[in-house]
């Protein structure tokens, strides 16, 4: 532990001078629009910062956690000076944040938890749990606590989707007792169109008596929003989703979905590039970093905070 | 010699037999998974979801995609080829399509600029394999990820995403599940991949271009000292295979409304399994399109009739590994059992 | 009918350190059958290639019907009227007899293909080879190999061909195609065709061959009109000394019963075969195609299955694989010798030794110094013609192949010995080697059933001499109670018959 | 005779340009992509990581997986076969390995337990191949999705998770980039694969069983002809080839610590590539050990390189494909110059 605080310190004060600070930043996929706005915030903080260069590359494929183990050894290798990180796993990336550390390079974690949070700087990131519980409260207060949801799955395995599902299901369970849940317990798997088909199968099976239906990402939500719209019962199902996108929010606005959670990946990129930049010369730095999240409605949609967060910057 | 006794009669017997070895098994096999699943579906306490018109949309729905991508993947199977570029190249054609309705070009050219992208991706390939003399599954395994790569290149490595109101409506209702007119049945597109699969179909049978297919596929010395030009032939194969995988885009694009770079990574195992379960020969010369049909058709009955049974995702898995294996296994003893 | 149709001068071929062919010169007149003739490996095949546009020649120039000729390709080589039947059988398995006649020159309308014109036209030149038994939509992966050749002969006579090349036609024919097809050289070589005709066997040339030029080594050594030559210079010219003597004897008296079928039957054929071999004992099988010999030795080799009866070999019962055969003693050389008899794209040694690796092994391990060696002395002594033992079999010339195929039985010290078409493909003078050393092989007690389509051989090597027809082995005598038309007779009779 | 006349001198020279042939070519390949990727990275402004020693180390750690998994692979596309369920193999593997230690057993046990269903599932893969007589792809298709409907069993569709302190030293050292004894250069799970790669080569190279499957994937009908016992070799091939995707599970497990019923999917097609790059013909007969070992580094190589560079995923995309076809192209082109 104290070894790698020196070896930081050492590094701190070899850069102090006018060399440009390399930072990587490992995204888990690259596709998706959240992480085009994450790295937009991690462009915006370098160019605040100055002389601060920003490196950004997520695995070849998507949800390869191998894959990016490889990325963060590779960039070890390639010596940056510290890497911003969204792990694909909670406990499969510590050791190779560890041997970032042992080389002397810190790591600061952002979107989704490590299970050792000692070995990084700080942990930058929306509250899921959170995330999860509110959408549930969103759904059951429009269905006055009473009816029948779907709660569709993202991927097997991702902490931060997980963390959702939790906080969906435990909310619902305290909170609205009467509510039943028709299933949750199937995948959607990464892809939209995965998603769509497997939400048609479900509505197929229970479109008669479907009240509600929470998605926990946006690939997922997009698929949902399809399936639904193909079998008539967009604005019907109280529909809430996570995360925006052009299309979710043109159905918001036509109150085919009723809610979005969403979180500030601007500010996930912003605060963990100018945390770990903070912690590179000496500065302390807070462990945890909440970015907020907030519900977006057909209501409260063109409130000037929610229209930012609808529509967040993007690099390209 | 027994076989020969009667001349005249066995030439209809035999294309009789043919018929049932290529395209009847598969078909038999279908209607068995189909029978199981219902018969399950309809045993359970709320069950009958399964054996309704609205599952049978929604299967031909589903399938639809792999399947137009899977004509033209028999063309090239009977040719003794292989795509492994299918996926990826589905995902770039909607991408290209998408990109062009975003940036507000009319649909008819955004469709055939998604189109011409299949035909070029797969001109490429069959020039490739043609010119290079490598054998097409490493040429298609090296232009998978190219194609891979164009696509996030034009996307700037995220989804592309026109606008609702640049895509027109009959792009919506193209493979909606939800039928316009209730005589049509299915949507469109159905229809669409069904006329594309006879006119395939018709092309590998009568046609003069289809039989060199064949040859070349069945030995392709043989064809090139019998004057056949193998590399045309072949390049005309693999172009016409991609505009099929062009329209999978399109497809692909017109139930998604976005392109997204990466929607194609790992479809060309469907689309070769389709083929293969219908009957095709990997080592070429063998293939049809109503057994690819089939094939395709088996492999979302299966997905649909777990969901139907509340069985959760990896115990699809598993019936899907063993119906694939059982039903060429069936095949194949049928087919020695048939052999003269 | 003086000035050459074709005319070939100076043609040069290397492949690699291998020079095919140096400075070749040869002339085909219409109305003329030339026979080309030489040793295995003389370069014959690949200067018919350069012909027929298949391989591309390093120098030289041809001239066809006054004109320079320089194909680019078979295509090319096709439209300007050449047609080639290949050693090698060239069929696409999955098409049907029609398709295969008729591939690259389909007859269309629009594109599209038109079924019942081709049909006739190939009827017809089936009809020419008397083969109208043949069924137009059978996938031709089903027929017998003799019946591929017949379909490889009518794809050549369908076209409008000024020259026709036959490279060994008749080497997997029965005598009935044969005939058939000496009818239809003739009727060629009436309207005006010229024909190049390679082959091994001399009276089939002196039969239908006006000229001859000899290749040695990838030259010419020589070349005439054949009315005046006799058998003797011709073979010396192949094989640059004399031949004296094509079938040498060597005494052999039968011993010990060593293989004793009873009433065995395959899935169609055999049907119920039943006789005895003797050590020293070598007996010929004759019959005509599809008489079932090949499956024949199949079954007793275990490699088709057996409905009903036994195989003993030395006096117990093998078990039902290839693998007990071969440990039992048996030992086989497929007539398919490109499908099945060899691994092409692996080396001589590996093909010699697959089926008896155990000498060179330890736990296993294989000790390849002395297999090369082994294999050496086996190359040197069926005089097979190769770089070096570790050679790719497929970069042979047809007929070392068939050697490679011999030694491997020869290697492998089966006690029983079943030759399908042993000799199919290979010059005269190794001819009468493989004759010396299957008389050889008796003389140590070997057991050998020699399968052969060429009666002469037959009743010239064996002791007895059996007649196959239908599936059935009909009877067995001691050659020399034979003649080649008793044989004939024989198996035609019993197809006339029943 | 000519040529025959120094049969001593010759066999020589043979095996030496069938070296040339099999395995340098790829090798060839090898130098010049860290040529070039070692000259662009000293050109940049920030370079110099390239060609270090650190960054070989982490090449080599990163290829392990692929690379060990590969080594079955060569024999299967040797004896004419293919696996296409190898990746998802090698994730059950790593399952069944991770299941073990959470439950508290000793690791020796969660090892052989791990390679033991590597050995299990590729014993499965062999026997239906050659009981059904199905081609290899249809079955192994097959238990692609079976194999990973299984993992997820185990794993309840999840990650399995040992505790940190059920995991031994050892196996967190087996392919740290770190290496612990600085004088090994590599940690020893890169050892561990040179070391298999050996055996492995001597083993095709000089025993019976690897001329047997030689012989099989050159012409099964003369194997047969020949006494060659063909479905026990294969069998066995595939179940050597099972033990060596176990061990690639164990690698993954290695690096990741958990065990993750995903993360094997799609990881068949770099193990197929490295055997196709360096050499190997999927029509059976040719491959090598050596050949399969660079391909699998050229992969990473490239990956590596285009880190250093600084070029984003798409890039490396378009050039992992362009080095697959052209490797491949220039191998093709090498051994036609140089074949007799
Ligand atoms: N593709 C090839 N690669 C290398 N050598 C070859 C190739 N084809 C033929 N050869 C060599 O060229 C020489 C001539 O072969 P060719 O096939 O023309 O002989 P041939 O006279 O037809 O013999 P046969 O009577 O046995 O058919 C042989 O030494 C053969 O090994
Ligand atoms: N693969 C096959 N499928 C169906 N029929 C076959 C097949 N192979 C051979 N036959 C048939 O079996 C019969 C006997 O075959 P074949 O001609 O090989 O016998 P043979 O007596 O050895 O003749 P030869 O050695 O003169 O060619 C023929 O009627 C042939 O058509
Ligand atoms: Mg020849
Ligand atoms: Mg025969």
């Amino acid at each position: 532990d104290r070894a790698g605080e020196s070896a930081s310190s050492l590094r701190t004060d070899a850069h102090s001078g006018n060399k440009t600070l390399r930072i990587a930043v490992i995204p888990k996929g690259t596709t998706h629009v959240f992480w085009k706005s994450v790295h937009a915030g991690a462009l915006k903080a370098a160019q605040e910062l100055g002389r601060v260069e920003i490196q950004w590359k997520g695995a070849l494929l998507e949800n390869d956690r191998e894959g990016q183990i490889n990325v963060v050894q590779d960039f070890v290798a390639q010596a940056v000076d510290g890497i911003v990180l969204a792990p694909l796993d909670s406990t499969a990336l510590v050791p190779a944040v560890v041997q970032a550390r042992e080389a002397g390079i810190p790591t600061v974690i952002f979107d989704s938890g490590l299970a050792d949070e000692s070995v990084t700087v700080s942990y930058v990131a929306t509250d899921n749990y959170n995330g999860g519980a509110i959408a549930a409260r969103e759904i059951g207060n429009r269905l006055d606590g009473k009816g029948n949801v779907i709660l569709l799955r993202y991927n097997v395995g991702s902490e931060s989707t997980e963390q959702r599902e939790r906080g969906f299901l435990e909310t619902m369970r305290k909170e609205f007792p009467g509510i039943k849940m028709l299933s949750d317990d199937q995948y959607s798997g990464t892809t939209p169109l995965e998603a769509q088909n497997k939400a048609l199968e479900l509505c197929n099976q229970f479109g008669d008596k479907l009240d509600g239906f929470f998605s926990v990402c946006e690939p997922n939500t997009m698929g949902v929003l399809g399936a639904l719209e193909q079998e008539g019962l967009a604005g019907k199902v109280k529909f809430v989703g996570f995360d925006p996108g052009p299309q979710l929010v043109q159905a918001l606005a036509d109150k085919k979905i009723h809610g979005l959670v969403l979180q500030d990946p601007v500010a996930m990129g912003y605060e963990s590039v100018k945390t770990l930049v903070a912690h590179l010369r000496g500065e302390k730095v807070q462990k945890r970093i909440p970015t907020g999240e907030i519900m977006a409605t057909p209501e409260n949609m063109n409130d000037p905070q929610i229209k930012k967060l609808l529509d967040p910057e993007q690099a390209n | 010699m027994t076989s020969f006794d009667t001349p005249a009669a066995l030439p209809l017997a035999q294309r009789g037999t043919q018929l049932l070895r290529t395209a009847l098994g598969p078909f038999v096999a279908l209607v068995l998974v189909v029978g199981v699943f219902a018969v399950a579906d309809n045993l359970q306490e709320d069950g009958g979801h399964f054996a309704t018109l609205k599952n049978a949309q929604n299967v031909f729905v589903h399938s639809a995609t792999v399947a137009v991508a899977a004509l033209g993947m028999t063309m090239i199977i009977i040719s003794g080829g292989i795509d492994l570029s299918a996926g990826t190249t589905m995902a770039l054609c909607a991408i290209v399509l998408a990109w062009f309705l975003r940036e507000g070009y009319p649909p008819s050219v955004a469709v055939t600029a998604g189109l011409g992208t299949g035909c070029l991706a797969g001109f490429v390939n069959g020039t490739l394999i043609s010119l290079l003399r490598v054998v097409p599954f490493i040429v298609t395994l090296g232009t998978m990820t190219i194609y891979l790569g164009l696509g996030k290149m034009i996307s700037h490595s995220t989804m592309v995403r026109p606008l609702p109101a640049q895509i027109p409506a009959w792009m919506h209702e193209l493979l909606s599940p939800r039928v316009q007119q209730e005589w049509m049945v299915f949507p469109p597109g159905v229809w669409l991949l069904l006329a594309l699969a006879v006119t395939v179909s018709a092309m590998l049978r009568y046609t003069v271009f289809g039989r060199h297919v064949f040859a070349i596929g069945s030995n392709e010395s043989t064809a090139r000292l019998c004057g056949i030009h193998v590399p045309f032939t072949r390049i005309a194969v693999y172009t016409i295979a991609g505009f099929f995988v062009g329209v999978a885009g399109l497809y692909q694009f017109a139930r998604l409304t976005i392109g997204d770079p990466t929607s194609g990574t790992g479809k060309e195992l469907p689309v070769i399994a389709a083929v293969v379960i219908g009957g095709g020969s990997l080592s070429g010369g063998r293939g049809s399109i109503v057994g690819t049909l089939t094939g395709a058709l088996i492999m979302q009955v299966i997905s649909s009739g777990c969901t139907s049974l509340k069985q959760p995702n990896h115990i699809q898995e598993i019936i899907v590994g063993v119906i694939i294996v059982a039903a060429v296994t069936i095949d194949q003893i049928r087919q020695r059992r048939l052999a003269p | 009918m003086e000035t050459a149709l074709l005319r070939m001068s100076d043609v040069s071929k290397s492949f690699g350190a291998t020079h095919a062919l140096s400075c070749v010169s040869l002339e085909a007149r219409g109305g003329e059958v030339l026979a080309l003739i030489g040793e295995n490996g003389a370069g014959k095949s690949t200067l018919m290639k350069i012909l027929s546009g298949a391989i591309a020649p390093d120098s030289g120039q041809m001239e066809l019907a006054g004109a320079r000729y320089a194909p680019k390709g078979p295509h090319d080589a096709r439209m300007a009227g050449v047609a080639m039947i290949y050693q090698e059988l060239n069929l696409a398995p999955d098409l049907s007899v029609a398709e295969n006649v008729m591939l690259g020159q389909e007859l269309r309308r629009f594109g599209l293909v038109r079924r019942s014109a081709g049909h006739t036209r190939v009827r017809q030149a089936l009809e020419l080879l008397g083969r109208t038994d043949l069924s137009l939509d059978l996938p031709v992966r089903q027929l017998s190999v003799a019946d591929q050749q017949v379909v490889e002969i009518a794809r050549a006579l369908v076209i409008e061909a000024k020259l026709i090349v036959f490279d060994e036609p008749t080497s997997s024919l029965t005598q009935h195609d044969v005939d058939n097809l000496f009818r239809v050289i003739g009727k060629l070589k009436a309207s005006g065709l010229a024909i190049i005709y390679i082959s091994h066997f001399l009276e089939e040339i002196r039969r239908i061959a006006d000229r001859y030029t000899v290749l040695r080594d990838g030259s010419v050594a020589g070349s005439g009109m054949l009315a005046g030559a006799s058998e003797g210079d011709i073979v010396a010219l192949m094989v640059g000394r004399k031949v004296d003597d094509l079938f040498p004897s060597v005494p052999h008296t039968p011993g010990k019963v060593v293989l004793s079928l009873q009433s065995l039957a395959g899935r169609t054929t055999p049907k119920d075969v039943s006789f005895e071999l003797r050590r020293g004992e070598i007996l010929g099988i004759a019959g005509l195609v599809g008489a079932g010999r090949t499956e024949l030795l199949r079954c007793v080799f275990a490699l088709d299955p057996v409905r009903n009866g036994t195989v003993r070999v030395m006096g117990i019962t093998p078990g039902g694989t290839p693998r007990a055969r071969i440990l039992a003693g048996l030992g086989l050389v497929s007539e398919d010798r490109k499908g099945e008899g060899l691994a092409q794209r692996e080396s001589i040694a590996d093909n010699i030794t697959y089926s008896r690796l155990a000498p060179y092994s330890t736990l296993g391990w294989l000790n390849l110094r002395q297999r090369r060696a082994v294999v050496g002395d086996w190359m040197r002594s069926l005089n097979v013609k190769a770089r070096s033992v570790e050679q790719n079999v497929e970069q042979l010339s047809g007929g070392n192949q068939q050697k490679v195929a011999l030694a491997r039985v020869l290697h492998q010290d089966a006690e029983v010995l079943l030759l399908d078409e042993p000799t199919r493909g290979i010059d005269v003078g190794t001819k009468s080697e493989i004759y010396r050393l299957m008389a050889v092989l008796a003389a140590e007690g070997k057991a050998i059933i020699f399968v052969s389509s060429y009666f002469t051989e037959l009743l010239s090597v064996c002791d007895r001499v059996g007649v196959m027809a239908r599936g059935r082995l009909r009877e067995i005598r001691p050659a020399g109670a034979w003649s080649s038309a008793s044989i004939l007779t024989s198996a035609l009779g019993v197809e006339t018959s029943t």
